[in-house]
């Protein structure tokens, strides 16, 4: 018996194609001669917005980990409430206030978002005061998806470097999010709007390169100054200590050396670069040059600088640029992923993939770690949300290819299970360190997570953590690594966790007998057994101890924003 | 908010000693800036190996008799002074401080 | 800030010398000659709480160089009411601390070419701008009612991080805090108030300015700094 | 990849031994004898044992030489009562015994505000006792390559002394930029745009306006070497000392009288006579030393 088809009456089936028309109609209406061909007159981007937005939109606002939309923002949040409200906005980040602003005047009501940071207080208050209703929380990667299923933008706010007359976009080094954003919105009979810091005519000159084709654009408006990019991933050697020198040491010989680990993904944080720039010296002195660290999915990174230089690193991707590197990428096109033009081309879609699923490794930072492993950076009256690290600082399931590293976890993970779960099969290396106190004296390891506390204040589905424990193959602090693949009980698990948590309440009550067990049977290694003598632990061991090392590293490529200009 | 200044927190540790350090010229190792401390070693009379922390970060003294007591057990000296001045370094700086400065024994 | 004068210029001006007293003010900067006793006396200063940057520290130094090499031996009398160094970018890129520096210098070359250089604080003075003025003389002085302190607390609390409430409370007890004069009287650093008759006061002022700096016997002999001298004696006696 | 040694990453105690011919250092009131500040405690503030300053005895090029060494880290440099009265007594010190040279490595942020009075008056008395020494014909060489740079009481006291070196890291100001935005605003001074701090007080402006005497490598060796060259630096101050000086000060102030706010550092340069004076930031110390107006 056919299922009744209830639309087969259904007279039209291209509404969307229809309604983006009127869209467009609207908007030439409105403009009048304000808009030529697709370059809308700076001053006339309000009416622009009012005349292309609908209440109950879905709109996706660019507000990347690094590049931000602000121009097209702050005409947003002045945008008429009577005639643009409830939209439903989707983007990465909350990084501006004007992100917010658009929830507190009734122009936006519902958000799926990614990574709030900065904006996290305000957001928690927001969320509780019952102005803004969250859709989600979502990784970069999972976001980007959903774009492409049941969370498609109807209007795409972007921002690009440069346009041409017929509106083909150059997006730079920072393209980061608006591949994915432009295809979804582009295909989906939505609207594409671009602010861009410069317009081309193409007359006499042409865009260094096309990142998104004019097809995919419908209006480019010319932002009255460069749009906003924050340098995220520049740390300043100088502010490295020697207990992060000593955790790098323990990280580069008792895990990348340990497993092989040709190809990376590094969080951002000091505990990172002190890795990065222990590579040209100290592994170095191990002989490890071209054995690990070979391929990275990262952002430039300067301190990365000195082991390109010296012949670490055959290839970076990243997922968005760093400013000041610039003249240095364009004179390592061999390393970097570059255009013709010269210039970095970055793509978050593909480098969240990238650490997922081509990566042997993740190794990043927490704030707190509990006694299952599970680690979160939620504190208590702040929704942050995740960003990428959670899709990276994940086993990849769904992964098949074999890698040396890859392998060895898995084994190492399996070896004398039964069943399912000792079926043979690889692993990745999820990696989290930390030292055993923060500043002021805050300790890393917990018996409970805020996550748990967030949870209910937030009424979230779940407690917010950032990496789970069953997905964490490794943790090092300054006592030691923690391998918890060899583990084959919660109560060693705990006892392993406990045994490098050094003198904090977590680590003062361990069970110490089974400690110098797990010891014994290599689960938990201090320095001393991989041969490293902490008083060797010295900043004399970085390959740069400046920003302005990093410069010189660089042959005067780097040039590094004004806030780290210590000269 | 009580407005007493909120003062110096003293804390005084001793061990039986095993080696005997002999004498030697008195070693610092460390600033007392933000995050760090400083430690002076010095021969001292009698076996033991007396410690004495002043520190602007109060209420750890849990953790310093830890520190401390592992410390002793790196390295058991006898007749020492080690006598430190405190800014809210972490457990970890304090140990390699410590063991720093004991490195630098010469007789 | 102009209405909490301690003492204006002019008053004190005619106190010592009588109302003919020939002295000028040229926006915040005071000069001029002065008879005393029917000695003349070079008379350089400042006014108005003067905030010194580049430009007012340089004319005082003219001021003390032309003393130098017109009238040599002539007292110098230093009149101090300064909120300190001026806070411009542009005075640090000329060098502020160059020219307090050089101001600084001309009035030591003068002490050492044998001009008695006296301070009177006569009613603020505060960090830099009085480093070079009065804490360089042969001895400085100052009225009762004056007030002598390197930073006010709210700004102290901000850059030491310690909390307002305890600097305002010490600031009661502990002379290193305390901004009245007294306490710099205790400190060794003002070396005695001028209370009563003027004219008297810079009289024995005068009379009996020392040579050698004994601003740390001083604060060890009234208590205020009981630690300076006796370092200072350390190193000299040190192995 | 042999990173040099650099002086502003070496703790002031170390300076100090690698500075000075080796081994030759001989320490007066040492750590060991407990001369810490009797101010700190009641704010609830660690003491250090030497007070943030070292000082003593040494041979530079075999030439007896008295040095003193301030601690950046420790409460930023900053002079309070012992450690005030340690420099003025090297200094009373270097008076009577005549060495060849008083070499002092300054690292401070001035006066010490948590002991405030008696570091000013600490200040004063280490000034007087310093051009003492100057007037005696004993040269008093300062260096300065710090993080914490050289400023208040003692950025007047580092100009009070026969000679200055610095480094390219090192600052000599009087105001730091995050006491000037905070009594003037960001638009005054905006203490977080790093470059335009040194602009207005790094070695390198410092150097090409003679503010300081040599320019070097952030590097222990480097200042080393400028110290020796520092050793027979005296310049006893006299009236026509003065006069020079003061006419190069009024005429830098008049220099600049009509300059904006925006871009004055480069306009000075250029006013001075360094070519492409825009580019400044960018040299290092070699290429800039090739740039000095005559």
């Amino acid at each position: 018996m056919p299922i009744p088809f209830a639309s087969m009456d259904r007279m039209n089936w291209n509404t969307k194609a229809i309604d983006r028309a009127d869209r467009l109609a609207r908007a030439r209406h409105a403009l009048g001669r304000r808009l030529l061909g697709k370059q809308v007159a700076t001053d006339a981007v309000g009416a622009l917005l009012e005349a292309t937005l609908q209440p109950g939109d879905r709109v996706c606002l660019e507000g990347n980990n690094q590049k931000q939309a602000d121009f097209l923002a702050r005409a947003l949040v002045q945008v008429d409430p009577q005639r643009v409200h409830d939209l439903h906005m989707v983007q990465s980040v909350l990084a501006l206030p004007e992100h917010l602003d658009i929830f507190e005047n009734g122009v936006a009501r519902r958000l799926d978002f990614s990574f709030s940071g900065p904006q996290g207080a305000r957001l928690a208050k927001l969320v509780s005061a019952k102005r803004i209703e969250i859709g989600a929380i979502h990784t970069y990667l999972e976001l980007f998806a959903r774009y492409f299923v049941d969370l498609t933008p109807k209007v795409a706010l972007v921002a690009a470097q440069a346009a041409d007359a017929e509106g083909n976009l150059y997006t730079g080094p920072n393209t980061e999010d608006t591949p994915a954003i432009v295809e979804a919105t582009a295909f989906s009979g939505g609207i594409v709007i671009a602010q861009v810091n410069e317009l081309v005519d193409a007359g006499t000159t042409s865009l260094p390169r096309i990142d998104v084709p004019a097809g995919w654009v419908d209006f480019v408006v010319r932002a009255p100054k460069p749009n906003v990019i924050e340098p995220l991933f520049t740390r300043d050697p100088a502010q490295i200590g020697e207990v992060q020198v000593l955790m790098a040491m323990m990280a580069i010989q008792g895990i990348y050396a340990e497993y092989g680990v040709q190809r990376l993904n590094h969080g951002i944080g000091f505990d990172t670069a002190a890795i990065e720039l222990l590579l040209p010296t100290y592994g170095e002195s191990l002989g490890l040059k071209g054995k690990i660290c070979r391929h990275w999915a990262l952002n430039p990174h300067p301190a990365l600088i000195p082991a390109i230089e010296a012949g670490w690193v055959e290839s970076v991707h990243s997922f968005g640029s760093e400013l000041g590197m610039e003249d240095y990428i364009r004179a390592r096109s061999d390393v970097f992923f570059t255009g013709a033009d010269g210039s970095l081309r970055s793509n978050r879609a593909f480098c969240q993939a990238a650490g997922h699923y081509a990566c042997d490794l993740f190794i990043g930072s927490t704030l707190q770690m509990d006694l299952d492993g599970n680690s979160s950076t939620a504190t208590l009256g702040r929704i942050t949300g995740f960003g990428g690290a959670p899709n990276m600082g994940a086993d990849a399931r769904g992964r098949r290819h074999a890698s040396a590293a890859w392998l060895k976890a898995g084994q190492q993970a399996r070896t004398g299970r039964g069943g399912a779960a000792g079926t043979p099969r690889g692993q990745k290396l999820v990696v989290q360190m930390v030292e055993t106190f923060r500043e002021h004296m805050q300790p890393a390891f917990v018996e409970r997570l805020d996550a748990w506390t967030l949870q209910e204040q937030a009424g979230m589905d779940l407690p917010p953590i950032m990496i789970y424990g069953d997905d964490v193959t490794h943790v090092l602090t300054e006592e030691g690594i923690a391998n918890l693949l060899l583990c084959r009980s919660d109560a060693e698990r705990e006892q392993a966790i406990r045994g490098v948590a050094g003198y904090t309440a977590v680590g003062l009550a361990r069970d110490r007998r089974m400690v110098e067990n797990l010891r014994d049977r290599g689960i938990i290694r201090r320095p001393q057994d991989m041969g490293i003598d902490p008083r060797d632990a010295t900043r004399n061991l970085l390959a740069a101890r400046s920003m302005r090392d990093l410069v010189r590293a660089s042959h005067g490529l780097y040039a590094p924003p004004k806030r780290f200009r210590h000269w | 908010m009580k407005d007493i200044a909120p003062g110096l927190e003293t804390l005084e540790y001793v061990f039986p000693g095993e080696r005997p350090a002999g004498d030697f010229a008195p070693v610092l190792a460390g600033v007392v800036g933000s995050g760090n401390l400083e430690v002076l070693v010095e021969p001292a009379p009698g076996s033991d190996c007396s410690i004495r922390i002043e520190t602007s970060a109060r209420g750890f003294g849990g953790i310093w008799e830890a520190v401390v007591r592992d410390f002793h057990a790196r390295h058991p000296l006898a007749g020492v002074r080690v006598s430190i001045n405190d800014m809210g370094a972490t457990p970890a700086v304090v140990s390699l401080r410590l063991d720093q400065a004991v490195s630098e024994l010469t007789p | 800030m102009k209405d909490d004068i301690a003492m204006n210029w002019n008053t004190l001006a005619t106190a010592l010398f009588g109302a003919d007293h020939a002295l000028r003010q040229d926006g915040d900067l005071l000069s001029g000659t002065a008879t005393f006793d029917d000695q003349p006396l070079a008379v350089i200063g400042t006014t108005n709480h003067a905030s010194i940057g580049v430009r007012l520290a340089l004319a005082q130094a003219r001021a003390v160089l032309d003393a130098i090499a017109r009238h040599p031996g002539r007292p110098i009398l230093l009149l101090i009411d300064t909120q300190g160094q001026q806070l411009r970018r542009r005075d640090e890129l000329l060098g502020i601390n160059r020219a307090m520096a050089h101001l600084g210098m001309t009035i030591d070359l003068a002490r050492r070419r044998g001009h008695r250089v006296l301070g009177l604080v006569y009613d603020q003075a505060l960090s830099g701008g009085f480093i070079t003025s009065g804490l360089v003389a042969d001895a400085c002085d100052a009225l009762p009612e004056a007030e002598i302190r390197v930073m006010r607390i709210p700004a102290m609390a901000r850059v030491t991080k310690l909390p307002e409430t305890l600097l305002a409370r010490l600031s009661q007890s502990n002379p290193v805090f305390a901004p009245g004069v007294d306490n710099y009287v205790a400190m060794g650093g003002v070396r005695r108030l001028w209370r009563g008759d003027l004219r008297a006061a810079l009289r024995e002022a005068l009379r009996e300015a020392p040579r050698e700096d004994r601003r740390a016997q001083d604060g060890a002999a009234r208590g205020g700094r009981r630690l300076a001298a006796a370092v200072v004696q350390r190193v000299l006696d040190a192995a | 990849m042999n990173v040099h040694l650099s002086y502003a990453e070496c703790p002031a105690r170390e300076r100090l031994q690698r500075i000075v011919d080796p081994g030759s250092f001989h320490e007066w009131l040492p750590p060991a004898e407990r001369l810490t500040s009797p101010h700190l405690a009641a704010l609830g503030v660690p003491s250090s044992f030497d007070d943030g300053v070292a000082i003593g005895r040494a041979t530079l090029a075999g030439r007896p030489v008295f040095v003193a060494a301030q601690e950046g880290r420790f409460m930023g440099g900053g002079v309070g009562e012992v450690h005030g009265a340690k420099l003025a007594g090297l200094l009373r010190r270097a008076l009577r015994d005549r060495p060849h040279a008083v070499v002092l490595l300054a690292e401070s942020g001035g006066v010490r505000l948590h002991e405030a009075n008696a570091g000013l008056i600490a200040v004063s008395e280490v000034m007087r006792a310093l051009l003492d020494v100057r007037a005696a014909g004993v040269p008093v060489v300062v260096l300065i390559g710090g993080a914490n740079g050289c400023f208040g009481g003692m950025g007047i006291v580092a100009r009070c002394a026969d000679r200055v070196v610095m480094s390219d890291v090192g600052r000599l100001a009087m105001s730091g930029p995050e006491v000037i935005e905070a009594s003037h605003g960001v638009d005054e001074f905006d203490a977080r745009d790093r470059a335009l701090v040194w602009r207005t007080t790094g070695g390198k402006h410092r150097w090409l306006t003679g503010d300081c005497d040599a320019l070097v490598e952030d590097d222990v060796e480097a200042f080393r070497a400028a110290a020796i060259a520092s050793l027979d630096a005296s310049a006893p101050v006299t009236l026509e000392t003065l006069e020079a000086e003061h006419a190069l000060l009024a005429a830098r102030l008049a220099l600049l009288a009509d300059v904006s706010h925006e871009d004055d550092a480069v306009a000075l340069w250029s006013r001075l006579g360094v070519a492409d004076a825009a580019r400044v930031g960018d040299l290092d110390v070699d290429e800039l030393r090739a740039l000095r107006p005559a």
